[in-house]
């Protein structure tokens, strides 16, 4: 029951856009459309699971013995750089249409706050490995499901005559507010 | 000879916007009228409320239908800069009075009135305008007016038992007072409080303005079904849901078949079933997106009934799907394309509902037995002393042995404690000894602050060791 | 009045071209923290827009991005340990924002768009414009909902190591205007959604 | 479950008055269209041309169109068609020496091959009058095996079938019957509406003696006259595209008689009854007229207009599409011309998605998400806006009486 509580938690209550705020920047950018928003989603998803593996065994192999914690942004940020390289080499060489769908995401997550924020909580919280696995797969599944009933929402909403100072990203702000409120009520 | 060019058929039926809205007003006056006699008239007679007071309810209502049409108007008058014939030309159109009534309805019976005038006025601007006007807008707008004024004043809104009921009847309403009993009692604790089920029936029960008698909610489903004003699947499969799940739960609780026809007649399900989620905007358009949404929206509330502290899950839950309508619409048209796939949103329908019924089965039985995180390795006999292994969940695994003598614990000592990282504030005032002093009412002992886990775990063994005590000498 | 409305607001980093939210939202629930982190990201955006500008020859194309990246992190690190030191609250009361700006979308942005190709005036000045904005438009938006959300504006409380006295204008108390609603994450969103609709209708008032 | 609305036909105010002829006009506009096909003129300005001659073309199925007249073509200019376009046509005036047709006048009809009957049908130009004016000879090329009369004409106000079969119900049955012997068909059912008595009591007469035409009524709802809802009330088969699939051939009542004249006198119709009718038009009536008759100086002869806020419809009031001028040339696929006035309709709302056209429509599409979504090609494309059939019934059934129908028209366009 332990693990289902942690993963309903941060699928709802501890959603990584809605009441965590990470991630934003990504959120409003790429969910305009729902091609870009699924595709968003998967790529951040994919790139969180891998890198939760490595950051777990290289804060617990390499940073607390050698208790230089301070250091651990650092090495966080690099995994995640090198990674996402290595991801768009791979995808670009074998799987070919995966890197044409994904081909524009993978720069844009090295910025994206909600993968160094994942695993930065699992650090903090200082979870075993398997938690740190179910915290992330949680957070991951909770961004993509916000993700893109978001961008259905802001498809439908496009359409309407909305006056143009608030056209855009003001309203998809405020939408995103009302649904922050609507998650928080539901935990 | 010159014509006006003008499109479209020019044979229409009678049938039109405003003829609907009407409608649904007339079907909302009875339910006014009676939650008036229940709230004002009963209680102006028979508490010495005055005459102010007691008409409280009917402020609440005037006040909100006034302050939708006043936010609109300012919302065209200064955002869009109409003029005022054009102000007036698009209030006409736009029916503001409907979620001005409903938000009324929702809200508790002694809510104070500027919370109302708060609730309307962002109901309107943020519900509807922002995105539109009508017609265009996500959420239903008299549910973003409920979202808003719980969010922000939740302690002021007051409880829901109006003057009369305050001091006739003791407990909350039903579904308060079923959480408290943690979902499970038998028909006298749960339903005798307020009568029998025709109370509930009838609506001489204590609830929101609104939550009147459910008997007058149903003529006004099969009045408005029949004049074809609302969309007739989605209570339909709405209330269906939750019967359903209800019943599994009733069946595998042994609670008999009131159960369900509890859960259906009380708290605000039946209300915001047929005015709330049938409202045309803000739910999906064709046939099989209605019925995937409705069946969405039982599971939904019973979930949040039985698992959230909030005992209505009816207006949060329809919030919610108003979110998904988009993705009802794109179920329902890969539906109409080729019927084939309907089996598929089938086996997810059922998959959701087993799932549900599922949990909340575990949940209430699981609560039954109310296990403590703490399982004994291995219990050794010396003499009278009794040495227990014990290992119990702190922040990590608290691992220690415990010697008992005729069933008073006499020492504790950890032996793995590599989980604990605050292990040390424990050691400082030696947590183990003292809980020993305190072995008979351990619960008052409070935690060390900054190592609430490995202190309640602590806790844990020494019930854990008492509770099997007891057991060995039964 | 107008040339500062303009200088501050026709390009705002946060605004018009929505990059950085994820830090903004999170920490203006009190006014003090806001405007600290705009100052951080100030400096931040200053000194890493100089460094880029001083290296850029040096750094060959393919491998800008890990080099930024990591000038970006040490940076911040150097400034948390800073933090830690000084006024534990504060460093706890940022929790993983901190070290969330390396992630932040203005620096590496500012630093890959602007700063490799201009000569350091101009980076400096660039940076400094947009730091500036930054810091004015998280420091309303924290204002806002620190007022309408608890009453108070807290101008020197967490640092208080270091300034030495604290300074908190309690504004109101009553019933209805410290609407927890600002508070939540919900209001954060809605509260920015109509900030950039009303500045956005201002800029287009004028030009 | 056939999706339907009701709607009361006001047939009785046009049925009541006898045909008015109008056969003789001096000058005649022939459109250059087939099934909304442009056509390729074969003739030039001063060329004379006798009754049948050719003077277009359709080139893909080298479907020809016929003179209605006999006279001297003047020239080619541009008219307004019944879609509301303009068409050019082949401008001839009418020499009034109508050729006596007595000498090729064939004593049995029936002695056509196959082979025959389809070159004779393509060769006399022969096209549905219900409205769709699909070259009827393509229907027929299959074998099928049982012929449907479409006598229904579900539109209000729209008389001109039942007129055709008050006058020529026993031309038609003979007509009936030539067909069938020729393309060896079993049996034929001649569909009308329930509480149409004309088109009932003028067949009753005559039915007795051919044994394998049977008059079977449908009942009284407004898309009944549609193919597909025909074929299903009255054999309940359904197919997927075209009938000819289960071998079924549905013909109106009007191409029924213009084969009989096919048939008999080996020449194309250059006549037809065109219904004037409407609330807004003083005395309703049919009128016979030559194809390619400007509607506006037969109309000033007959009666004049009332009330003012007026629509000129070509066609019924439902599927019908309303005209900026009334110069209209008729052309065989022109049932009627309508006048209402419409005045109580103004209330134009936004679509509140409440869903009643989507579950009206016959066609089982969407036009509530077409109008939302008119803009975005890629979205229409899975709506498939193509599969309407332009019945009008969600604008019909639409609370807030937006144009869903034309909202569709558009989207057909945008998505060929």
């Amino acid at each position: 029951m332990e693990m289902f509580t942690i993963f309903t938690t941060a699928l709802i209550a501890e959603n990584i856009i809605l009441t965590k705020f990470l991630g934003i920047c990504s959120f409003i950018g790429s969910s305009n459309k729902e091609k870009n928003a699924l595709g968003m989603g998967i790529t951040v998803t994919f790139v969180v699971l891998i890198s939760t593996i490595f950051t777990y065994l290289i804060n617990k192999y390499i940073l607390i013995p050698t208790n230089s914690t301070y250091l651990q942004t650092l090495f966080f940020i690099l995994v995640i750089a090198c990674f996402v390289q290595i991801t768009e080499l791979i995808t670009k060489k074998y799987f070919n249409n995966l890197y044409k769908s994904l081909g524009i995401y993978l720069p844009l997550i090295t910025t994206n706050c909600a993968v160094f924020g994942i695993i930065l909580t699992n650090i903090n919280m200082n979870y075993d490995f398997i938690t740190s696995i179910i915290n992330s797969l949680g957070s991951c599944i909770g961004f993509v499901f916000v993700i893109y009933v978001f961008s259905l929402i802001r498809e439908k909403i496009d359409k309407n005559n909305i006056i143009n100072s608030l056209k855009g990203v003001p309203i998809a702000l405020i939408t995103a507010g009302i649904m922050a409120l609507i998650f928080s009520r539901i935990i | 000879m010159k014509f006006k060019v003008s499109n479209g058929p020019f044979v229409k039926s009678s049938n039109s916007t405003s003829k609907m809205m009407t409608r649904l007003l007339i079907a909302l006056i009875p339910i006014i009228c009676l939650s008036i006699l229940k709230n004002t008239i009963i209680v102006y007679f028979y508490t010495d409320a005055t005459l102010l007071e007691s008409l409280h309810p009917i402020f609440m209502i005037i006040l909100s239908i006034i302050t939708s049409y006043v936010s609109e108007l300012l919302y065209f008058k200064f955002i869009l800069k109409y003029k005022i014939a054009d102000c007036i030309h698009e209030l006409s159109k736009s029916f503001s009075i409907i979620p001005g009534v409903l938000l009324s309805l929702v809200l508790p019976v002694s809510t104070p009135l500027w919370v109302i005038v708060f609730g309307a006025f962002f109901a309107n601007i943020f519900g509807k305008m922002i995105y539109g006007g009508f017609g265009q807008n996500i959420f239903n707008p008299a549910l973003i007016g409920y979202l808003f004024i719980s969010a922000s004043y939740s302690s002021l809104i007051g409880s829901h038992l109006n003057l009369y009921e305050l001091d006739t009847l003791a407990g909350a309403t039903p579904l308060t007072n079923l959480a408290s009993l943690n979902y499970v009692g038998s028909y006298d604790e749960i339903v005798s409080g307020y009568g029998s089920l025709l109370n509930f029936f009838v609506g001489s029960i204590p609830g929101s303005l609104g939550e009147v008698s459910k008997m007058l909610i149903i003529f006004a489903f099969v009045y408005l079904t029949i004049t074809k004003t609302i969309k007739y699947l989605i209570p339909i499969f709405y209330v269906g849901t939750v019967f359903v799940i209800t019943y599994v739960v009733s069946l595998f609780t042994d609670m008999g078949i009131w159960y369900p026809i509890f859960h259906i007649l009380s708290g605000g399900l039946l209300f915001g079933a047929v005015f709330m989620a049938t409202d045309p905007v803000t739910s999906p358009i064709t046939k099989f997106g209605q019925i995937f949404h409705g069946i969405c929206l039982g599971v939904l509330t019973v979930s949040l009934r039985f698992f959230t502290s909030y005992p209505e899950g009816v207006m949060t839950s329809i919030l919610f799907m108003n979110m998904f309508v988009p993705l009802c619409d794109k179920i329902g048209l890969s539906v109409k394309n080729n019927l084939k796939k309907v089996w598929i949103y089938i086996l997810v329908i059922v998959i959701f509902i087993s799932m549900t019924s599922y949990f909340i089965i575990n949940k209430i039985s699981y609560k039954e037995e109310n296990k403590i995180p703490v399982n004994i390795l291995e219990t050794k006999k010396e003499g009278d002393k009794t040495i227990y292994n014990v290992s119990s969940k702190g922040w990590g695994l608290i691992k220690a042995t415990v010697t008992v003598e005729n069933g008073e614990i006499i020492s504790i000592d950890i032996t793995d404690k590599s989980g604990e990282t605050q292990w040390s504030e424990l050691e400082k005032n030696d947590y183990a000894n003292k809980a020993i002093e305190y072995q008979d009412n351990i619960d008052s002992l409070d935690a060390v602050s900054g190592s609430t886990f490995s202190s309640d775990g602590i806790k844990n063994i020494i019930k854990k060791i008492l509770e099997s005590e007891l057991n060995n000498e039964k | 009045m107008r040339k500062i409305f303009k200088f501050l607001f026709n390009d705002n980093p946060i605004l018009i071209f929505t990059l950085g939210l994820c830090s903004v939202l999170a920490i203006t629930t009190t006014f003090e923290k806001s405007y600290i982190m705009g100052i951080i990201i100030l400096i931040v955006l200053i000194l890493c827009n100089i460094i880029t500008s001083i290296i850029k020859k040096i750094v060959k194309e393919e491998i800008r991005i890990p080099v930024y990246i990591i000038i970006i992190a040490t940076i911040i690190t150097i400034i948390q340990i800073f933090i830690s030191r000084y006024s534990p609250n504060l460093y706890k009361a940022f929790g993983i924002y901190l070290p969330l700006l390396t992630v932040n979308c203005v620096l590496l942005g500012s630093c890959l768009s602007y700063a490799s190709s201009h000569s350091i005036k101009d980076s400096f000045l660039n940076a400094l414009k947009n730091g500036l904005g930054y810091l004015v438009v998280i420091s309303i938006i924290g204002f806002l909902r620190e007022l309408l959300g608890s009453g108070k504006i807290t101008i020197m409380n967490d640092i208080s190591l270091l300034t030495g006295y604290r300074f908190i204008i309690d504004v109101f108390n009553n019933d209805i205007l410290p609407n927890k609603i600002f508070l939540t994450s919900g209001g954060a969103f809605i509260l920015l959604g109509l900030v950039m609709g009303i500045i956005r209708k201002l800029n287009r008032g004028d030009n | 479950m056939i999706k339907e609305i009701k709607l009361d036909g006001k047939k009785d105010i046009s049925i009541v008055n006898d045909l008015v002829d109008f056969s003789n006009v001096s000058k005649v506009f022939v459109p250059l269209i087939n099934c909304n096909i442009l056509c390729k003129c074969l003739t030039k300005k001063g060329r004379k041309v006798k009754i049948g001659s050719v003077i277009g073309i359709r080139e893909d199925i080298d479907f020809p169109i016929l003179s209605p007249v006999s006279g001297v073509v003047l020239d080619i200019k541009k008219y307004q068609y019944l879609n509301g376009d303009l068409v050019d046509c082949v401008v001839i005036s009418n020499d009034k020496t109508e050729k006596i047709l007595k000498k090729n006048e064939v004593k049995d009809i029936c002695n056509y091959s196959k082979e025959e009957f389809i070159d004779l049908l393509k060769k006399c130009s022969i096209s549905g009058m219900g409205g769709g004016d699909f070259p009827t000879y393509l229907k027929y090329e299959g074998n099928n095996s049982i012929l449907i009369v479409n006598a229904v004409e579900c539109e209000p106000y729209l008389t001109s079938d039942a007129m055709i079969c008050k006058l020529k119900s026993k031309e038609i049955l003979d007509g009936i019957d030539a067909i069938l012997k020729i393309n060896k068909m079993d049996k034929c059912l001649i569909a009308y509406k329930k509480n149409n008595n004309v088109v009932k009591n003028s067949f009753l007469e005559y039915i007795e003696s051919y044994d394998n035409i049977i008059l079977t009524p449908v009942d009284d709802f407004y898309p009944a006259g549609w193919e597909r809802n025909i074929i299903k009330s009255v054999l309940g088969y359904s197919y997927s595209k075209y009938p000819s699939e289960i071998g079924i051939v549905v013909n109106n009542v009007s191409t029924i008689y213009s084969i009989y004249k096919a048939l008999k006198y080996k020449k194309g119709i250059s006549k037809r009854i065109v219904t004037i009718s409407g609330d807004g038009f003083s005395k309703p009536v049919n009128v016979l007229v030559k194809i390619g008759t400007n509607m506006s100086s037969i109309i000033k002869k007959i009666g004049s207009y009332e009330g003012d806020n007026l629509r000129f419809i070509a066609g019924g009031p439902m599927m019908g599409t309303s005209l900026p001028k009334d110069e209209l040339i008729v052309s065989k696929n022109l049932g009627a011309v309508t006048i209402i006035n419409n005045d109580e309709y103004e209330e134009v709302n936004k679509c509140i998605s409440c869903g009643k056209c989507i579950d009206k429509c016959p066609v089982n599409i969407c036009p509530a998400l077409i109008l939302k979504n008119i803009d975005d090609v890629l979205e229409l494309k899975k709506l498939h806006p193509e599969k309407c059939i332009g019945c009008g019934i969600c604008s019909y059934v639409c609370p807030s009486k937006l144009a869903l129908r034309d909202a569709v028209k558009i989207a057909r366009k945008k998505v060929k």
